[in-house]
């Protein structure tokens, strides 16, 4: 049996909470210990606020499509935009900037914290845009067989 | 998210409970910016009823620490759950921030 | 802004638990009471159940398309099926009788449950079917001014 | 949904965690079934740690019921949390089943 599950809401922050119980119930269904649970739902909130705020500036009313996949030792979930295409590699520089500075731990300033969450927390996170189809985010995380504690390891590595 | 105030003499603890994420965070940096503006110190935000928080919800505690740097308040967070503390620790700001156990040490001495 | 959010799943039984937590949380966010919500999350997995076993046949890998639209007094919510046109006239008297031999409390048997549970639970309830486009159920239940018991009392009365 | 069982004397007791549901449901079925064939007597479902339960898990039951009836065995169900209990109630079957608040009273005298 395929295990799949596609949500489809409108762009807009209140929905948020409605997506993050139901990527929190399908943690637990994968067998995600608490502590990755609670990491896969901030990414996919962060990827949907982005979508949110950057690409539809706050004010467009098009939806987002998220695609949740269940396989025993993963989860791969897909959040599509209706929006622009947007560059790719701008994106990439972007977020490789905010790493170095807040590995550095600069001066602190607010902002530029999603793409790395997205980043740091799954592992693997891909991008995709092009005019036809908008941007379609594709992030896998893996069941760690330690369990707890694989979050935590990764960032500090 | 419900957010509530409480004066204690020159500083202020803004107790939060609920989600903290880019629908609610503006309710929580309006009360920050507000309590900035009389210059509370310290401004202590109370984090022990959150379940959940974002990046909206950290850039809005980055906030409260430039605003507060200003007039060289101090800027504190207390009571962070495991998720919480995971956010921060993730963004790679959690030796930023003044952070407390508990609200009686934040307040400690107040 | 629609609050509006659409679910679409395989219809096997094991997605249920995954819809009743996307359910649960959308009648919070609506302000029900957590006994109304309950009812609510129950009426949903009945009907869902119902289109897995008699629409699908537990044997049909088609999907089930579930449509909650948040209001300020209430939730509506509507489920889609991909199968064949059903005979509703049938569909009700099979449901009368069976309410009737439940308040008789004849001879217990088990099954013809999901329909009334439905019935009792939610304020409206309308089927809608064809060839072309299978059957939807929509649903709709108000918030309740006087908060708990609106369920109990009404089966009551 | 886990079952777990325990005899006593010539009785016996299930205990379900978890949600009762068309997927979980026919595991409790075959257990019920098993004991049934046993002629435990009384076949106790001790229902504490059940959070949710729906028309399948109901059918279930009234199955249990009808089993243990034939040999005249008494079947009892305990520890309805509201949810469950609601079920019952909007099925009408509740008056039907010997419902018992906690398993101590449906062991009663076994
Ligand atoms: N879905 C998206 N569409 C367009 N641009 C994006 C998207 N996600 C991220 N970006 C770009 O990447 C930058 C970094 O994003 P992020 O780390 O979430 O921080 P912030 O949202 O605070 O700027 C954004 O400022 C934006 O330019
Ligand atoms: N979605 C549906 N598609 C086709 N038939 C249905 C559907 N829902 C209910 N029915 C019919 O109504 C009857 C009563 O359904 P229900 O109350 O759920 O009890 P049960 O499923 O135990 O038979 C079913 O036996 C079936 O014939």
């Amino acid at each position: 049996m395929r295990e799949c599950l596609d949500i489809r809401i409108p762009g807009h922050p209140k929905m948020m909470k409605l997506v993050r119980s139901t990527v929190g119930q399908a943690c637990e269904m994968v067998g995600f210990c608490a502590r990755d649970s609670h990491a896969v739902v901030l990414a996919v909130d962060e990827g949907c606020t982005n979508i949110i705020r950057h690409c539809y500036r706050d004010c467009s009313e098009e939806d987002i499509v998220i695609r949740i996949r269940l396989f025993k030792n993963r989860i791969e979930i897909l959040l599509r935009d209706f929006g622009e295409e947007i560059d790719l590699e701008k994106l990439r520089d972007c977020v490789e900037a905010r790493r170095r500075e807040l590995e550095k731990q600069g001066p602190v300033r607010p902002g530029g914290l999603g793409v790395i969450l997205i980043d740091s927390i799954m592992d693997r996170v891909h991008y995709k845009s092009s005019q036809k189809f908008g941007t379609v985010l594709k992030m896998v995380k893996y069941v760690s067989p330690r369990g707890e504690g694989e979050v935590a390891s990764k960032h500090s590595e | 998210m419900q957010v509530s105030t409480q004066n204690r003499n020159k500083g202020a603890v803004i107790s939060v409970s609920g989600d903290i994420d880019l629908y609610t965070s503006p309710d929580l940096r309006k009360e920050i910016a507000k309590l900035a503006k009389k210059k509370k110190n310290p401004l202590v935000v109370d984090l022990e009823q959150v379940d959940y928080m974002d990046s909206s919800g950290v850039a809005t505690l980055v906030e409260g620490l430039q605003l507060t740097g200003r007039y060289e308040g101090s800027f504190r967070v207390a009571s962070l759950n495991d998720g919480v503390r995971e956010v921060f620790e993730l963004a790679r700001l959690d030796k930023v921030f003044d952070v407390y156990d508990n609200l009686d040490q934040a307040l400690a001495g107040f």
